[in-house]
């Protein structure tokens, strides 16, 4: 005989699914209206997936203000987890998405942008993240993950070009794999300890002594290589370039940066308890992949003639550096993974703005793609600003102070030395170096060269609008001004991140 | 309004370069002699109220900046500093004054003004974050300068320099973040000033390790042999005014960091590396005024001149007594104000045919007499001729050093007779014997804006080359302080040693008053 | 007093700035005239100061301001005016000043006068700076301002390559020399704690030899590039490209005797190393006859008599290296007024005969040109050691110096070199003035100087003549300050066969070289004569081919060396290796983007294989975990 | 012989593997959709075995999200393949190589 369900709804805590529900509810109220009436401008989307995410925000504020004085909550059968962690990602999910969805207002006029279908998937996949990073359960986490990977895919398709497709097939399919091998390696796991709840996994591993650690490693194995694709680890990278470059600048960037946090997050909670119980060969692969990623990455960076490709590569180098924090695996290592990632979408959201708008409606002619860096020549004579923004942007990827990511860096070297990590800390320095070399060829374009001829005319910002330019001051101020606001910044996330038991 | 002086030092330029935006571009030129004038006043003013008494940090500055991390607005200049800040403010306004180029003059100015900033704001950080901050932002306009306004291999150079430079001050960061790891070790409190640095005593071989992560960003800057490859390329490159600033001041950037971080921070690792960094500083000086003999292009002659004398001011530093660490921090003067000059002279010959090899010219000493002469001074400036700005620094700089090697010493002196033969060939094959181009038969002898800018140099060279005092004596003061600190804080033998206490001199310098 | 010091210092300043104002502009008379002034003025108050000196036995000492202070070190611009600074000043400025109004004449119709002027009083006021400095830095400024003032007026004419090439030349010789000085001065610093040359001298005897040795090798050293001695002297040859009055004044009576000022004001430290002091002498003495031979063939009067000069320098440091200061001193001073007298003859030759200065073109120009005839014979006379000239009395005394202190070698070297003095002087004599008048047929209208040249050039000829009358005052005053040995040969016997003997020895040659000279068969040189293919002419005329030497074994393996560091070091090796570096990283970056071939497939294989080699990997780690026992068992089976 | 755990779980890397092969193999769209397919389909026999093996039925559960999403992930895919077909005339995966490098 099963027992009644006794369960008080109290003790549920619904509370904690509201972050989620609400783009849900978002989504489906963009839905709703549009089987009212069909046809509306994308403006009205906007504004109200804006309005959404703003709530969002707004209840995220409240439980982080929740957190601070209780600590971490559980709810719904404890499926749901609201630590530190998934407070700071899912700030910088719905953040980034704020930032996002305006450069939906575009001048020209693109295609994915008519259909409200677009703006709901958008909230779909926030939700799909928030879930992502908000529990510890391996289903939760792979129900969040596809729910927002299979809407991502749609948003590059929406885009309506071939190789928005093509972009769209190759994620698509590998993102596939990566499934399978999350729930091979989900499997491995529960295989061994019977839960899917990580922190059970881990008492119940701690508990034996690690003994089958072959078949742990063999769980970690299929894990690393899921992650490994999402945070685009050499060698599952490859689908990077190729789908950024596919799909609209704009969600190039929101893809750099969201997909990411919520995978770094879940990584974080995987893959550091097994670091910690002192699991070498973890620490050691994850210490050649860290190392391998960002420097390949910037090896491919340099060659790149596409400059959307080479800020592709870029995300991946940039995946790579943050990716340490989760070897180093300390409370400053992982508040300086969330200050870098939070400074490093304000400056790569920033510069992938700044492609958005000099975006054409077709490719140039003579161009085989839409942001060579011929496009950018001589922008300084025709466009100052603009070329000014784009070369901030630029400095502050490379790590030039005082500009935002180099706060970021410098606070992950310190932590890489903190930890004992001196190597790496060095590796992890020079490779800025490399890096700076393709940041600082398009400053050599745009402030070197003269313009190209035939290129017609002043192309910077063939797209902009108001709102999107208001995306771009955002970004520039918050690169240029971050010093500013990093005490408190820094504050706040080595607060959360510690209470939160890492 | 003196408490906040060195902020307003910093970022009045930057202040007036984002105006500047607004300025129309006919009157840019005069907008930016007049905002580097104005800094220059302050920078004098700020000379006119420094007490040469004091040998610590005066007119210091504390905003909190990222306390959490030990991060804060530290700024203020002591008598190692102080001379080369007017010096950087003095060169910008004669830099603007004298500039010719005409393409883009706006864009240009600005720059310079921003580069001002950075400029200053590196002599007067007193947090090792906000030095580095000025340190690496100093890159930036100066790639801008050199990669806009250069020569055809522009865009290389300018990114050589930036990247090399870039690399080394990379590793010295991971050093600087190792400092402060250390110090939060030692007292639970993170911290990067640099004041706070000097309290702490470091083990030996971790002295070692972190001098060599500051010294390879460092030596960059210098350069320092094997290090020195991006220098040519730059000024060959440069106009003449980035070649002006860059051999001016930021090239002290680096012998000033040794200054101010390596020698007081790692006392027993300056020590244990004194040999090997003379000796690359010997190589320094010898070998590359053998390039430097080598060259066909009188700008490339002045640049490797410029890393043969940087040796002699590594030299004086690595002497670690007063003699020749003041001998070094002077000859940082003497050598931006001569270097300076010969970049400006360089320029205005370039200016008039748009070449720079020597072969292209001969006998312009008939056509460009006072042209002829300011060069002849500023050459035998750079040789170190004595009652000249060089010599002084040169002749302490090897003077303190000869205490710590009298061999080495032998051999970086004849950085005097190996810069006399390239710096007279050079000066021969330009301006003796008889005109044999044609063009070059009517050049225009220099002008009066040119010479705005070369005869304050001029009377700078000599008069401080006559009488030092007012530049040594605050500079002496401050030195005397770093290398009793040094004496106090080594550890090993050897260092106590080889390191003076001060307590002797003092007393000696009291009875000498006392006559 | 201070007055006249600093009048006798500051006046050559103020005429050179003056004539300096004029530099760019066309010749003015003015700009000479002033100068001339100026020194007239520097004269008197030099004068002033030595009869001050000379009567009361004072001397003048004063700081005018501190020049460098740091840490421990304490450099003011302090002068002093002493028995031995006063009597440097006086040659100085007498020299000086008949040079100067000499000068008026010689560049009247040369472009560059006014800038001709402004060198020139410029070198007399670092020449006195160096000889009134009261420190080794002070010294050392007057040093390196000579050298610079030589270099402006050697390479004056700079549109002739080989002088500017000899002002070059000169500049870097000396360099190399004043390292070993400076080397010097920063020993006195640290081993006694001062530059001042009272402290340090006062605190030298407490030092051990090795240090005081170093310290006279290292200040030696600079004497010997400023005073062209062996092997630094090559310089002062080709010096001669410089105007006459310029080696009359600069490379005869004033700069190249610095080096044995030096050795002279530094005679407490040398007393203190006799060794050292002994090489001196040698080298003074090898110097003196290995110049003399050098002069005895060669064909260009102004380099006739350079080498003389340095000759005669040889017998400067030969005396003072002996201990004889005074001698030294005194021989410096009687030879810079007949050298002087010399040059400025040879100067009017020049000038008559349009810069031409083979002699063997010249011949009979005494009919035209007699007082500058008189004059240089007077000269000649005088430097051939002829009583009762200057020569006389100092030469001779040193050839007593070296006989009385035993040092035979030496003795018999500078006696040598006294015969061969006379054979040249006189060789170049009757070259010039005597026998067949051969500038005729060459084109030569030779006229004579302008009178007040002549008339300036007086003084000197006085001088030459009268100087050994005033050694007993000299002698009594500058031993005030240096070692008061009187050198008297012991019998009057020895004193009178010496005398005499080296007298006729001297006569001797001057009758041979007459006679040799005089003759009517002389013709100018081709060549093809016996002599002029003997072993020994070409030794002498190539300078021992010392200059060869150096040209092929220093010059240009330097030069070569230099593009070689260039070319393959800086470029090939440094450089490269770090573009090498980029470059790598480069050509990974484009071997490697093959990776990224866009296609699917590919792709997807490289996930699975990415994934493959985690998961062997892993199962060698878990292997290796299951088998950890083990395995170290068989390693240290193995003897790891 | 009794059937196992073990043997389950040797099925389901069986399959996987095929699906693995498959995966890299095949150079149509729609056979890699059903390789895919295979992959997370084999992993659910494992996680129906080990939840029967523990008595637990969250690996049940985890089987069907796995299904669940097997389903959506073909609906999105045979959408993309569609639409590529459409546009040219194609499903192969060699022709979709545009971008490199």
């Amino acid at each position: 005989m099963l027992s009644p369900v006794n369960v008080s709804i109290e003790s549920l805590n619904l509370m904690t699914l509201v972050p989620m529900l609400i783009p849900i509810v978002g989504a489906l109220l963009i839905l709703v209206v549009d089987m009212f009436k069909s046809e509306q401008d994308k403006s009205m989307y906007v504004m109200l997936s804006l309005l959404v995410l703003s709530i969002d925000f707004a209840f995220l504020l409240e439980s982080a203000g929740i957190f601070e004085q209780n600590g971490t909550v559980m709810g719904v059968f404890d499926v749901m987890l609201i630590d530190g962690l998934a407070i700071l990602s899912q700030f910088i999910i719905v953040g980034a998405s704020i930032l996002f969805i305006p450069l939906a207002l575009t001048k020209k006029r693109f295609h994915e942008f008519a259909y409200p279908e677009f703006f709901a998937l958008f909230l779909f996949m926030i939700a799909g993240f928030q879930f992502m990073v908000a529990t510890d359960n391996l289903i939760l986490i792979f129900v969040g993950l596809e729910t927002a990977s299979l809407a991502l895919y749609t948003l590059i398709a929406m885009h309506n070009r071939n190789k928005s497709f093509e972009a769209a097939v190759k994620y698509f399919t590998m993102g596939a794999l990566a499934a399978g091998f999350y729930s091979f390696g989900s499997m491995v796991f529960y295989a061994l300890t019977g839960s899917v709840e990580i922190n059970q996994i881990a008492s119940v591993l701690a508990a034996n002594n690690y003994a089958d650690i072959g078949f742990v490693l063999i769980a970690v194995v299929f894990m690393l290589a899921s992650f490994g694709f999402k945070l685009s680890m050499v060698p599952f990278h490859t689908w990077t370039p190729d789908v950024y470059e596919g799909s609209s600048a704009a969600l190039a960037g929101y893809m750099s940066i969201v997909p990411k946090i919520a995978a770094f997050v879940v990584a974080m909670r995987l893959f550091e308890f097994l670091i910690h119980s002192g699991v070498v060969w973890l620490e050691v692969i994850l210490y050649i992949g860290v190392v391998v990623t960002m420097t390949m990455a910037n090896i491919w960076a340099l060659v790149q003639n596409d400059v959307k490709r080479m800020l592709a590569y870029s995300s991946i180098s940039h995946a790579g550096f943050v990716m340490a924090a989760i070897l180093i695996g300390t409370t400053q290592s992982n508040s300086a993974l969330f200050l870098y990632w939070i400074l490093f979408s304000f400056t790569n959201l920033g510069s992938f703005s700044m492609l958005w708008i000099s975006r054409q409606k077709n490719l140039p002619k003579g161009q085989s793609s839409d942001h060579s860096y011929d496009k950018f020549a001589g922008l300084v004579k025709t466009s100052p600003i603009a070329a000014s923004i784009m070369a901030l942007f630029m400095l502050s990827l490379a790590g030039i102070p005082p500009f935002a990511l180099f706060w970021g860096k410098m606070y992950m070297i310190s932590s890489a030395v903190t930890g004992g990590y001196t190597v790496l800390a060095l590796i992890m320095a020079l490779n800025s170096a490399v890096a700076g070399y393709y940041y600082l060829k398009l400053i050599v374009y745009m402030f070197m060269k003269e313009p190209v001829v035939g290129l017609a005319g002043d192309v910077s910002a063939v797209n902009a609008t108001l709102s999107l330019k208001t995306i771009i001051g955002i970004a520039t101020i918050g690169t240029i001004f971050a010093f500013l606001a990093l005490n408190q910044l820094l504050e706040f996330v080595t607060v959360f991140v510690y209470n939160s038991g890492y | 309004m003196l408490d906040h002086i060195l902020s307003i030092l910093v970022f009045f330029p930057a202040l007036a370069a984002l105006l500047g935006f607004v300025v129309h571009k006919d009157s840019m030129r005069s907008y930016g002699v007049a905002v580097a004038a104005i800094e220059f006043a302050l920078a004098l003013w700020l000379w006119f109220a420094f007490d040469n008494n004091v040998s610590g940090m005066q007119f210091m500055e504390t905003i909190a900046l990222i306390p959490t991390f030990g991060i804060n607005y530290i700024v203020g200049v002591d008598g190692i500093s102080l001379f080369i800040i007017i010096l950087a403010s003095f060169f910008t306004m004669i830099g603007i004054a004298s500039l010719t180029d005409t393409k883009d003059v706006k864009n240009m100015i600005i720059t310079l003004l921003f580069l001002q900033m950075t400029m200053v704001g590196v002599f007067v950080a007193l947090d090792a974050m906000v030095f580095y901050v000025f340190w690496e932002l100093s890159l930036v306009p100066m790639l801008y300068i050199i990669g806009a306004w250069g020569g055809p291999l522009r865009i290389y150079a300018s990114v050589k320099f930036f990247l090399y430079t870039f690399a080394g001050s990379l590793v010295m960061l991971v050093g600087m973040l190792f400092m402060a790891y250390f110090y939060y070790q030692a007292t639970g409190q993170w911290s990067f000033a640099i004041l706070d640095w000097y309290r702490l005593i470091l083990p030996e071989s971790f002295q070692l390790w972190l001098f060599v992560a500051f010294f390879i960003g460092f030596a960059i800057k210098v350069p320092m042999f094997p290090f020195h490859t991006w220098l040519p390329y730059a000024h060959g490159q440069a106009p003449t005014i980035g070649s002006v600033i860059l051999a001016a001041i930021l090239l002290k950037m680096g012998t000033y960091a040794f200054i101010r971080f390596s020698l007081p921070l790692f006392p027993d690792a300056s020590v244990f590396f004194m040999f090997p960094i003379a000796i690359l500083a010997i190589i320094m000086i010898i070998y590359t005024a053998m390039v430097a003999y080598a060259q066909k292009d009188i700008k490339q002659v002045v640049a490797y001149s410029s890393v043969s004398h940087m040796g002699v001011i590594i030299i004086g530093t690595f002497a670690l007594n007063v003699e020749g660490i003041s001998g070094s921090i002077f000859l940082m003067i003497a050598h931006g104000v001569v270097s300076g000059a010969l970049f400006l002279l360089v320029g205005v010959i370039y200016d008039r045919r748009h070449t720079k090899l020597m072969s292209e010219f001969g006998g312009l000493a008939s056509v460009m007499p006072r042209f002829a002469t300011i060069f002849g001074i500023m050459m035998m400036a750079s040789v170190g001729m004595p009652l000249t700005i060089n010599f002084v620094g040169e002749f302490l700089s090897l003077l303190g050093f000869y205490q710590q090697s009298h061999i080495l010493t032998l051999l970086a002196g004849i950085a005097i007779i190996v810069g006399a033969i390239y710096m007279l060939a050079a000066y021969k094959k330009m301006f003796f014997g008889e005109v044999t181009k044609e063009e070059n038969k009517n050049l225009p002898d220099v002008n009066k804006r040119e010479l705005i800018a070369l005869v304050p140099l001029v009377i700078i060279t000599i008069w401080l080359g006559i009488y030092p005092k007012p530049v040594l004596g605050p500079i002496n003061t401050s030195v005397e302080a770093v290398v009793q600190l040094m004496h106090e804080k080594a550890i090993t033998e050897e260092a106590k040693s080889r390191i003076p206490s001060l307590d002797i001199i003092i007393n000696k310098a009291s009875a000498k008053e006392v006559q | 007093m201070e007055l006249f010091l600093y009048t006798a210092l500051f006046a050559p300043l103020v005429g050179s700035l003056f004539a300096a104002m004029f530099g760019a502009r066309p010749k003015t008379k003015i700009a000479g005239i002033v100068p001339s002034i100026m020194l007239g003025v520097s004269l008197i108050s030099s004068t002033i100061l030595l009869v001050l000196v000379l009567t009361t036995g004072h001397t003048v000492h004063v700081e005018m301001m501190t020049w460098m202070a740091t840490g421990d070190l304490y450099i003011p611009f302090g002068f002093v005016v002493d028995q031995v600074s006063v009597t440097m000043m006086m040659v100085v400025t007498l020299v000086s000043t008949v040079v100067h109004v000499y000068a008026i004449g010689y560049m009247d119709h040369d472009a560059g006068f006014n800038r001709f002027f402004a060198w020139l009083s410029a070198f007399v006021f670092s020449m006195m700076i160096l000889v009134m400095s009261d420190n080794f830095a002070g010294l050392f400024i007057g040093w390196e301002g000579v050298g610079l003032c030589s270099w402006g007026l050697i390479g004056f004419w700079y549109k002739k390559e080989s002088a500017t090439w000899a002002a070059n030349e000169a500049f870097i010789m000396n360099r190399i020399a004043d390292l070993g000085m400076l080397i010097g001065i920063f020993l006195v610093y640290w081993n006694t704690g001062t530059l001042q040359y009272d402290g340090a001298f006062a605190a030298m005897p407490g030092l051990d030899t090795a240090t005081l040795t170093w310290i006279g090798i290292f200040l030696f050293v600079g004497a010997m590039g400023k005073s062209a001695q062996f092997p630094l002297h090559t310089w002062l040859a080709d010096a001669m490209e410089g105007p006459t009055p310029v080696s009359a004044l600069i490379h005869a009576a004033t700069m190249v005797t610095a080096g044995v000022y030096l050795v002279v004001r530094s005679n407490e430290l040398y007393a203190l190393i006799p060794n050292v002091g002994l090489f001196i002498a040698s080298l003074g003495a090898f110097v003196a006859i290995f110049a003399a031979t050098m002069a005895l063939v060669n064909r260009d009067i102004k380099r006739v008599i350079a080498y003389s000069t340095l000759s005669q320098l040889g017998y400067m440091f030969a005396a003072a290296g002996l201990g004889a200061y005074w001698v030294a001193l005194f021989h410096l001073m009687a030879h810079a007024f007949f050298k002087a007298l010399l040059f400025l003859g040879g100067g009017n030759v020049m000038h008559a005969m349009n810069d031409e200065l083979d002699p063997f073109k010249m011949g009979g120009l005494g009919k035209t040109m007699k007082g500058t005839m008189i004059l240089m014979t007077l000269a000649s006379v005088a430097l051939a050691g002829i009583f009762p000239l200057a020569g006389f009395f100092s030469k001779d005394l040193i050839l007593e110096v070296a006989f009385i202190d035993h040092h035979f070698i030496i003795y018999t070297v500078l006696l040598l070199t006294a015969g061969l003095t006379a054979f040249y002087s006189f060789r170049i004599i009757a070259l010039i003035f005597h026998g067949e008048d051969r500038h005729t047929a060459l084109g030569f209208h030779p006229h004579e100087a302008y009178k007040f040249m002549l008339w300036a050039m007086a003084p000197l000829a006085v001088l030459a003549v009268i100087a050994g009358a005033l050694k007993g005052s000299y002698f009594e005053m500058v031993t005030y300050v240096l070692p008061a040995t009187e050198y008297h040969v012991h019998s009057a016997t020895t004193y009178w066969i010496m005398t005499i003997g080296t007298q006729l020895f001297v006569i001797g040659a001057i009758y041979f070289a007459y006679k040799k000279y005089m003759s009517k068969d002389i013709k100018v040189p081709d060549g093809t004569s016996k002599m002029e293919n003997s072993f020994a002419y070409k030794l002498l005329i190539n300078q021992y081919y010392i200059p060869y030497f150096y040209e092929e074994y220093l010059v240009k393996p330097y030069r070569e060396l230099s593009t070689l560091c260039w070319t393959h070091i800086d470029q090939k090796v440094v450089d490269a290796s770090v573009d090498g570096i980029a470059k790598a990283f480069y050509a990974t970056g484009e071997n490697t983007r093959a990776m990224q071939s866009g296609n699917l497939s590919t792709m997807l294989k490289w996930m699975v294989a990415g994934t493959v080699a985690l998961l062997s990997l892993a199962v060698v780690f878990g292997l290796a975990a299951k088998y950890s026992g083990e395995i170290k068992l068989f390693l240290s089976g193995l003897g790891v | 012989m009794e059937i196992g755990l073990n043997h389950y779980l040797v099925l389901s890397t069986i399959l996987f593997a095929i699906g693995l092969v498959g995966v890299m193999r095949r150079k149509n769209l729609l056979m890699l959709f059903f390789a895919t397919e295979i992959l997370l389909n084999s992993v659910n026999i494992s996680f129906a075995a080990i939840s029967h093996y523990y008595g637990d039925l969250t690996g049940q559960m985890f089987a069907f999200f796995v299904i669940a999403i097997a389903a959506s992930e073909v609906a999105v895919g045979l959408g993309l393949l569609i639409v590529w077909h459409k546009k040219h005339n194609n499903i192969d995966l060699e022709q979709m190589s545009t971008m490199r490098g």
